[in-house]
């Protein structure tokens, strides 16, 4: 169940120069989040920022009921974030919206990322490993002091590729460039991918093209996170054919690639 | 024993604190967070005759102790309020006020008719203030003529009691308000949302990509202060005041100023249990300040 | 090279950064925090006919991002002006603009006559949007056809640029910049501060003495915003926007919106650096996005 | 001179249990500040609360270069304060307003204070003792759990009378009957007073009676601080008899008196 929480600050600490990792005590979110899913933070009493902010599930550890989130340093909330300590205690809402879902028969996974949408794979890599299937990760960074999760999904047994801007790591190129290749070379079943918007369409035509299932996760301007202000809304066809527009708060963050129609 | 009911436009409430339209949906995102029937009163969406899908995104810019939107009006229409929401918002003993949109008088007079028979719905809420629609919404809300002359339409349809919701994007609220009351509105509510506009300064684009949008939460409190006295000093029918409410103090506020109500919008969005704490903060504000029944506060500030 | 400089209604100035009225003074405090020579230009403190002691306190309350003040015009009179303050002004390589304000035509007429040969100003800005003096102030602000009146009246009496200080207060501000265009204003200055009121629930009583006051300070920019996007849509007179400015970046989103030139109010009685720090913000923004004249900033944003 | 400037604190810590005491080093505050002076202070680095605070200096340590604050916890800002560790940086701007003045002759001084009017009272108490004259320090309280500095006057040689409303501690009742008695006593040089408006009130009153001299200190809401909004009036007599307004923070907060003009 979705709940409003009191949860105390386990660990906050920088782990790349733009990103902290939180760890959350939050048992009984733990029990319920599912990978992709998202929490609203608090990140100040007072009414500035007014707004919480969405942050995704980066990992979901249920026996130590701890949740850990990875965010980066991009404006006032965040920056807020960055001065608390581990100890204090901060106000969340979560579980929140629909994660990534898998099936039984699903044996290799392609999951694309670039940017903090590298985080939420993690939680989702590790959910899918212990289902005994065989993950890629295939990454995407600015440059090689940017790149998120390499060692974690490592560890956890995936094999991973990286892509960076300026070649200081990896192949110099885009992560689509990658899964392009890898496509061609592997029966591929399932891509799970999040990250910037061109990444997330350049993905979406990949797999389209190559007729492999895809799921996105979408980020959009929220204002409640838990459906009730119609803010976060993003473009859908409905099966009739006809436009709609879909919570992402809500009816995501993560979509079924077709289902989302990108604007331009 | 503090009594918090009030009686507005003849519908009894159990306290005094409502849910502003827009901001709570139909409710059933809240009925995770405390049982509803706590509330005074729900202000549902707004709705319009046909469904509508509303503005693109982004719709929503965060603003300094406030909050831009541009929903558009995205709603499943009247029809689809009746079969979807209506039955589910019935098994709760609260008031649902249906907050109703129009383009044109003729719309606003053709969804009351649609909404008049209905069981379930306490009462209207004529929303001629909405800054997020091209053609008609806030249009109807800066004139005094058109104003009543909305009114008088929707009057002509329906008894159900009807609460005009007023913009306060004019010179003059009280000119409003008094021609409100005189075209036959039972209540008056205020204020709605704010004409304002944000820029990313990163892409020079708007925040929103309907240019324009409403400004709401506590930014704008002292404005709705203001006008919710001035309101209290030009007419006579109930005054359910909002804008800015995020504590049992604001709230306090605007009945010193002159609600016998009010409403809480955006600071549902920013804390979801804002108004079981509004509620609960009031009672225990009365209790200490030994004030038995809410209306003895109405109007109390001391000039 | 960044140019950072402008030319409005005929005067340059260094920079496009100005201090809005009433929130500085004559000038003297911030001179221990800076050198005034580094600013664009200062608005003086709103000057009447003959000295005024202004309202009695509290003139002041904090409300969210925000501040309400009731100052009432308190000030030495546009001969205590020109004798104590001016000659103190004139040692800086700054433009002075006296912000000058009447309860009838007449004394707007006639404190423009006073100020008319006075060397060390360099514009007037006309003041018809006081929120917080009875009878005038606001008032002519509000009405196309006074406010008309009262530039016409002015513009008689002297060649001095002439800058319109808007109020917000209103329900169609571009019709109101419209007006004061046509009666030969050189340029527009807006937004004055908005009608709000709030209320110490402690001791019941409005938190201003005056009952209702000016809110200005960052809860007031996307109104302001907004209204120097349509006044920018509606006029060709240079337009000086102000309301909220407390950084760089959010000057820019005026200049973006169709400012000409900014000016920054409250944000210097929270931070007398402010003036200060916003220019070098510009200044470093500029560079960092390669543009090499702020000028072509203005209007910029990308509908 | 006023100067705007990021101060670290070395110390801020609960003294009772509505006050706080925040120890700054701010060298160059410390060499200018008077008696009687305050301080704007930032509470936040966001826009809520907007304004900064005035508080007073409580003492003043040139030789180790730190102001001391006595802050009462009354709302938002005084809130966020309490929050600050020592090691952090805090905006001020200070040393501002009008002092405390004192002349050679005077012998037979008497301190009026109530609340956290007292807090201010301890560093003029500080610099009468050093010029050797004879201080009487009359405080007023609720309770004897609220009384602020009675032990710092103590240290510093001054003799100490309190008056409490509930008789918790010395006498029960209103400060201002102590002072009446030993205006009766003694032959009082000056009386300076700093505490809630009744009392500054009573006290007014009563030297006027006793043709003793007396500064007060005033409260009034502020803006800026530093005389830029004229937002902090207090009515005065001007010398020809009409009314005027003066600023608290610039002509103030330390008002003789006779020249004050008290509503009501
Ligand atoms: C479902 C969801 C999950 C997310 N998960 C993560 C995560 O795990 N880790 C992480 O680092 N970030 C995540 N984000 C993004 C994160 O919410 C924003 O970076 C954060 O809200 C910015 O807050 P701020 O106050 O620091 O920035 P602000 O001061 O609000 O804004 C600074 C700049 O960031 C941009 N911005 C702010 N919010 C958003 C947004 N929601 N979408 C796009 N741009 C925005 C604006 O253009 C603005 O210029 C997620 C967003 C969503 C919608
Ligand atoms: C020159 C001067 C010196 C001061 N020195 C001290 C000091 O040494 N120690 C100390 O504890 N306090 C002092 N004060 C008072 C102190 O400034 C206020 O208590 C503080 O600003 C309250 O801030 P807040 O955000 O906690 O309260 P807010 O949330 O702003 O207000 C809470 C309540 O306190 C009241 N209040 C707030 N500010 C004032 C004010 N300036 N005057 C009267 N009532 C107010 C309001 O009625 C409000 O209901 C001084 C004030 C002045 C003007
Ligand atoms: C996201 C959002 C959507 C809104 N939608 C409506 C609406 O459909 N109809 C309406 O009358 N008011 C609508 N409003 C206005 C609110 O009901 C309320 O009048 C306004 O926000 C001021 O109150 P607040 O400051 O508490 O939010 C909306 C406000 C927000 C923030
Ligand atoms: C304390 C105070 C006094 C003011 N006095 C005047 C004045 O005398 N004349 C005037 O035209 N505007 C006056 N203003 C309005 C400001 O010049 C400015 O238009 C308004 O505050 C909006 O800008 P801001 O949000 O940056 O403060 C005053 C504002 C404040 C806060
Ligand atoms: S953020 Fe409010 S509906 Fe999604
Ligand atoms: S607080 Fe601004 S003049 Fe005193």
């Amino acid at each position: 169940m979705v709940q409003m929480l009191k949860v105390k600050i386990l660990e906050n600490k920088q782990v790349l120069p733009d990103f902290f990792r939180m760890v959350l005590a939050a048992p009984m979110v733990a029990k319920e989040a599912v990978p992709g899913q998202f929490l609203m933070i608090n990140t100040s009493d007072t009414l500035d920022p007014f707004l919480k902010r969405p942050i995704s599930v980066n990992r979901i550890d249920q026996e130590k009921g701890t949740i850990s989130l990875i965010y980066q340093i991009v404006g006032k909330g965040t920056r807020l974030l960055t001065k608390k300590n581990a100890g204090e205690e901060i106000q969340i809402i979560g579980p929140l919206g629909k994660g990534f879902c898998w099936s039984e028969q699903d044996k290799t996974i392609v999951l694309v990322g670039g940017g903090c949408g590298i985080a939420p794979l993690v939680a989702l890599a590790e959910a899918l490993v212990q289902t005994g299937k065989e993950v890629f990760v295939l990454l995407g960074s600015q440059c090689k002091e940017k790149l998120l999760g390499e060692d974690e999904f490592k560890e956890l047994g995936c094999t991973v590729m990286v892509a960076t801007d300026d070649g200081s790591y990896g192949r110099r190129g885009f992560v689509t460039e990658l899964l392009d290749e890898l496509s061609q070379k592997k029966r591929i079943d399932q891509v799970y991918c999040c990250g910037p918007l061109p990444m997330t369409k350049a993905v979406v035509q990949i797999t389209k093209k190559a007729f492999i299932p895809c799921q996105i996760s979408l980020e959009e301007r929220m204002g409640c996170g838990i459906g009730a202000c119609i803010g976060c809304v993003t473009k859908v066809r409905r099966e009739d054919g006809t436009i709609d527009y879909k919570k992402v708060c809500h009816d995501g963050p993560v979509f079924t690639s077709s289902e989302v129609v990108f604007d331009d | 024993m503090i009594n918090l009911s009030v009686e507005i436009a003849g519908i009894k409430f159990k306290n005094p604190v409502m849910v502003a339209s827009g901001c709570y949906g139909f409710g059933r995102e809240f009925s995770n967070f405390y049982d509803l029937n706590l509330l005074g009163a729900i202000m549902v969406k707004g709705l319009t005759l046909e469904p509508r899908i509303g503005n693109p995104p982004p719709r929503i810019a965060e603003t300094p102790a406030g909050m831009l939107n541009s929903v558009g009006l995205q709603n499943p229409g009247v029809e689809g309020f009746i079969k979807n929401e209506l039955p589910w918002l019935k098994q709760y003993d609260v008031p649902v006020i249906a907050n109703i949109n129009g383009h044109s008088y003729e719309e606003f007079a053709e969804i009351t008719d649609r909404l008049a028979g209905v069981s379930g719905i306490s009462a209207l809420e004529v929303n001629i203030s909405c800054p997020n629609v091209k053609n008609g919404g806030m249009f109807f809300g800066t004139d005094p003529v058109m104003a009543g002359e909305v009114v008088k339409r929707v009057r002509a349809k329906t008894d159900l009691p009807l609460i005009v919701k007023l913009s306060p994007n004019v010179t003059d609220i009280a000119e409003i308000a008094k021609a409100v009351e005189a075209a036959g509105a039972d209540a008056v509510s205020l204020i709605n949302t704010v004409l304002a506009m944000a820029i990313d300064i990163k892409t020079r684009r708007p925040a929103l990509s309907n240019v324009v949008g409403g400004l709401s939460g506590p930014a704008v409190k002292p404005l709705a202060v203001r006008m919710v006295w001035q309101v209290a000093q030009a007419v006579s029918v109930p005054i359910i005041g909002m804008g800015g409410i995020a504590k049992a103090e604001d709230a306090i506020e605007f009945f010193l100023a002159g609600a016998n109500a009010v409403a809480i919008g955006a600071a549902n969005l920013s804390n979801p249990m804002v108004a079981v704490e509004v509620i609960d903060g009031l009672k225990m504000w009365l209790e200490q300040e030994k004030i038995e029944d809410i209306q003895h506060l109405v109007g109390g500030v001391i000039i």
